[in-house]
């Protein structure tokens, strides 16, 4: 049965239907329930966005607050994931990862590697990216490609609610660590999720839309951008491919490949940075590996290399928006050697 | 005994005369009404992005701020940082529309509530990174100590911020390096919704600086005068030469985490706060029991105040906003 | 009072029989000589990167994991990690293999002295981060906890590692979690070249418990019976529910930071340890004396460990080499 | 007047040479000049490896030994910055960036935008990178794509002595904060050096070699594995281009594309992984502005999407050789539409 559920509801079912499945998932981070300690409600909070509301009720010992301290907690539950737990950790914004990151690239991503295999590390950090809050530079990044570049960790970027549950279900069960990032200007979108559990599979991205002139990659909340670029295109005869990836490493390369053979043109649309980005990344595969099918640069719509700016008229400069990923798409089809 | 509050050595008004006093007032005063001004205009949905408010907490920015001096003394904030910035003269006006994210602003607009800064004050920005100060004030307070110019750095942070590894490092630093350097712990409580006598391990952040090498103390964070006193002392040290100290403040809070928090974590701490400690109150009847100043002084700065904030809303709301020209300047001083 | 050592209450030999005397024993002196022997080697060239050798501290391995077993009970060690691996039961030919790069070894080869580890031992591995254990003890302590296992997780750092934020984050973590957690302070003096005295704000490493809520005491770590009485007794709180501890192990380590440091910055401890203070001789001195063990049957295991180690060497010196099959695999259960 | 010395001592020199001109440098890291209390050699060790020996001795209150706290000290150094000092702090390996990355990249990275232009953060972060030492996972990474990816740092990686000397005074009079790379297998290699100071400005690549046939972009200490390759292709009549941007961030486009135009053909040879790296990057770069000069698939040759292992002959599979690079220009050379 499916029914019409939000983003922030969708990640929520995931960890409760997963939790009623396998006592060793726990919940664990800053206000993740709140109200640690304090005489009036425990479950205040919920995490800061609500997201983790109503799972410790449900499940008292399973949900833990946290001193703000992520190099402890989140090291904790990965020292937890290497005992037979399969932590769901909360790094609030993906932000605050420069005060934790050893515990994750060093860590975690190298256990298995450096003790010659013979570690598993099944934890999930859950996390929040992304402008559009007017949240300024500090707590707006779309720090992903750090975590991309990193051999050992698996990243997923739910663009969907759909996608939301399926992927954070395969991230719980899988046995790599996974960081599962969470667009917080996607909490409130609607879309049809099944009630029931499912996992999408990581390394498999999604064609949201077939279309043979151009290839569209997007990442994220990127790919809602994309459509309405297409749509806007559409009027004008243009008929683009999009490609969700939906998880950056694994990365489907074949898809994109395959969707570029096809098309012959390529923009990639992302809310990361120009410098060493997801963007460049794909750009990158495809001028490897697909360039006898290339027939125009390849395009990249990103922020500009700046920090995020707070005012919201800057702020929305910042965003890549339809506009500028359909006028990306028009260079591309408009070039001539 | 970092955990009994200290009481002021001097009972009354703390050697201030009265010029003194009433700057004191007006700090307070004007981040009170700064703050209460943004929780209504917040309500209205003008503001964008995450304010965190620093009302009910005055006394501590007053008391630490007013022994500092633009030039070479500098403080660090935390993402609760319109108090610090009013005390320690950050221009009212160019916050405000700061939060309004005007091109007017502290920081051009690109900053916001956040992110308020001005280095030509002394004031090294508030921070969205819990424990992001602490070392900022190691530095600064090195810079002082390399040059000998008698500067003092100041950190301030929260009961949660207590818990952050940065500031725990900063504390061992500051010893080590024997830096000019003074911590101030602003335990309201609460860390978001959880609270500071379940985060803080072993109760007392005060305790924490005997295990760091540093004197530590407790004082009541709505008394204007105690704090003053115990900053005093330890930012005396620092400045001759004496090392680095912590004080931790104990306060309350008066809105939520951030607007829009509905907390449901505490019960009728504010009321009885505002109603039985508030540190206007009590500096205002203890100002005039002593003499020191008369009511009709108190309210003239009021009403000084009021005007302020009314004048900095109004000219924020009316500032021009950044435009797209400022999107990609500033991020380099060269590149 | 932490900074006072403590002498253990049962002044003979810790009311272990002869078996468990001479486990102890041959776990120490397996420790020694294996070290030993790679100060030797290293000086050949045969052995390839940054080598952290652990003799001297013997007594401080041996005295903590004695106390636990391979199932349930975990430790996290440091970039000085093998004598806390052959205290929690690694295969030493394994290590040996490791350190030497070969197919046979712990990790496979992939990993080196500074990783190795034994998850079905318990052992979570060397780290070659200084911080990086503590806070997997707290997960590795929460997973026990959790399950009601009974499992008690042990980290071992450094007089360095105790200015580490994730350190200092974990001891309050473990606190406020009340977990099954010990947390074993290896002071031997200096971090790389910088004295523990210096870096250490305050002076104590035990005395930091209290500040984060916990027990904290400190012990003469070349005794390998004081180690051991103070280590049993926050295990045994540990696994009793009564929350994490803290144990300061005073010591010296008898080679340079690595090998290869010409330890300029010290002069006559090592010697001084060597002759009067060493935990091999010390321990051979008590249990004879008390008439629990006698020379020869020390000597027999001199002799065991002796034939161990040259078998080891041998056989990782002959060992297979990974080859390029092996560079990509193990990066992921599934990709 | 120029000597042969090697690149530690030119990266010495140059910290000596500033510090004698400017008291507002100094320096400090873990063992900096070391012995920190101990009761024999002061200045025992001038770092893990011998860069900054003989600098305290001469400077002894601008040399500061440090805990191991790479926060705070860090994020000291760039407190300081503020504050008109212009401190050369060293973070050991760059490996160890995760217990420090907050300051380095919300913070003194994000100071001058945050605080709209108002604020000067003249940090240098000197530290080490690379494999070949068998230092394993945790002491041999290179990095520095995550530094090239955050707006507001500038990221220097010298390949010679030469290039770490002139490098090092410019970063230090930079009044950016830097992040400045050393390769740990470089230190010991010779080159020749100007006694006199000199700074070699930002953002302009060297042209290590001339050559028509293939642009190979080379980072770090690629550059010189990038010429025994393109000796080796000399001999059958290949010519290369090697191009040397020297800093990464900001990154001379208009010499590599320039480069490109003429040869029509890339191959970036990059220390630093495959995902999200500076090859990635550079190709990228290419693949969107030189598109139309382009005759064949950028090629990038980097280590695999793996943790650096331990065991000689593994991680002398890992780093890239000549032979590999030399094997991509070929396929390069040899490919057909
Ligand atoms: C590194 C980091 N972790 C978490 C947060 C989210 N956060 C912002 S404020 C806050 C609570 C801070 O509590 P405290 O230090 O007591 O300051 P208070 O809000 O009470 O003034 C948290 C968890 C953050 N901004 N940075
Ligand atoms: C985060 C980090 N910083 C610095 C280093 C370099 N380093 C390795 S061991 C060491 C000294 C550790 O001292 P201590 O904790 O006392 O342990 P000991 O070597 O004395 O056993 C340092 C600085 C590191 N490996 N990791
Ligand atoms: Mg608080
Ligand atoms: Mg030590």
């Amino acid at each position: 049965m499916s029914r019409n559920i939000t983003y922030r509801e969708a990640i929520n079912e995931a960890l409760v239907q997963e939790m009623e499945r396998d006592p060793s998932v726990v919940v664990l981070g800053e206000d993740n329930a709140g109200g640690a300690g304090a005489p009036g409600e425990s479950d205040a909070w919920g995490g800061v966005l609500g997201v983790t509301k109503g799972l410790q009720p449900r499940f008292p010992d399973r949900v833990l607050d946290t001193p703000i301290s992520e190099s402890a907690f989140i090291g904790a539950a990965i020292g937890a994931a290497t005992r037979g737990l399969r932590p769901v950790a909360e790094l609030m914004f993906i932000d605050f990862m420069g005060v934790c990151l050893d515990q994750i690239f060093n860590q975690a991503a190298k256990f298995r590697y450096m003790f010659g295999g013979r570690a598993v590390t099944p934890v999930v950090i859950r996390t929040m990216y992304g402008a559009g809050l007017r949240a300024a530079a500090q707590h707006s990044q779309s720090l992903y490609p750090v975590f991309t570049s990193v051999p050992g960790l698996k990243v997923a970027l739910p663009s969907s609610p759909y996608e939301a549950k399926g992927l954070l279900v395969q991230a719980i069960r899988d046995d790599d660590p996974v960081i599962f990032c969470e667009h917080k200007a996607l909490y409130d979108t609607v879309g049809e999720v099944p009630a029931e559990s499912y996992a999408i599979p990581f390394g498999e991205a999604q064609i949201v839309r077939e279309g043979g002139d151009v290839t569209i990659v997007a990442l994220g909340r990127m790919v809602s951008v994309a459509v309405e670029a297409a749509d806007e295109l559409a009027a004008s005869g243009v008929r683009c491919e999009i490609v969700d990836p939906r998880t950056t490493s694994p990365l489907d390369e074949d898809t994109i490949l395959e969707s570029v053979e096809h098309t012959g043109r390529l923009v990639v649309v992302d809310e990361a940075g120009p410098r060493c980005g997801t963007a460049a990344d794909i750009a990158a595969l495809v001028a490897g590996k697909a360039f006898g099918a290339l027939r125009a640069p390849v395009g990249t719509v990103t922020p500009p290399h700046t920090p995020v700016p707070f005012s919201p008229p800057l702020e929305d400069l910042y965003v890549p928006d339809a506009t500028r990923v359909a006028a990306a798409v028009k260079s591309v089809l408009d070039w001539k050697a | 005994m970092p955990d009994t509050l200290r009481t002021p050595r001097d009972p009354a008004t703390g050697g201030l005369d009265a010029a003194a006093l009433l700057d004191a007032y007006r700090t307070m005063r004007t981040i009170r009404v700064f703050e209460e001004r943004l929780h209504d205009e917040f309500a209205t949905g003008d503001i964008p992005g995450f304010v965190h408010l620093y009302a009910g907490e005055e006394a501590s920015a007053a008391g630490v701020c007013g022994w500092l001096d633009d030039e070479r003394d500098v403080i660090a904030s935390t993402h609760r940082g319109h108090g610090h910035c009013i005390a320690k003269h950050v221009d009212v006006k160019a916050m405000m529309a700061e939060i309004y994210g005007r091109a007017t602003g502290s920081c051009h607009g690109k900053g916001g509530s956040m992110h308020i800064a001005d280095l030509s004050r002394g004031m090294l920005g508030a921070n969205g990174i819990v424990g992001g100060g602490p070392p900022l004030v190691c530095g600064a307070a090195l810079a002082s100590k390399v040059r000998g110019d008698g500067g003092v750095a100041v950190a301030f942070f929260g009961d949660g911020g207590a818990n952050q590894g940065t500031t725990l490092e900063s504390l061992n630093l500051a010893t080590v390096w024997h830096l000019p350097a003074v911590f101030i712990a602003e335990n309201n409580g609460y860390a978001e919704a959880t609270a500071a006598e379940w985060s803080v391990g072993g109760g007392s952040v005060a305790a924490r600086a005997a295990a760091f090498g540093m004197p530590g103390t407790t004082v009541d964070g709505f008394d204007f005068f105690a704090v003053r006193e115990a900053a005093g002392e330890a930012i005396e040290r620092a400045r001759t030469g004496g090392g680095p100290s912590l004080v931790e403040v104990r306060l309350t809070r008066y809105y939520g985490h951030f607007e829009g928090d509905q907390q449901t974590y505490r019960t009728t701490e504010v009321q009885r706060a505002r109603a039985e400690l508030d540190c206007l109150l009590r500096f205002r009847t203890r100002v005039t029991a002593s003499g020191d100043l008369t009511a009709a002084q108190l309210d003239a700065v009021d009403e000084e105040v009021a005007a302020l904030i009314e004048e900095a809303v109004t000219e924020a709301k009316a500032a021009p906003l950044p435009t797209a020209a400022d999107l990609d300047t500033d991020v380099y001083v060269t590149y």
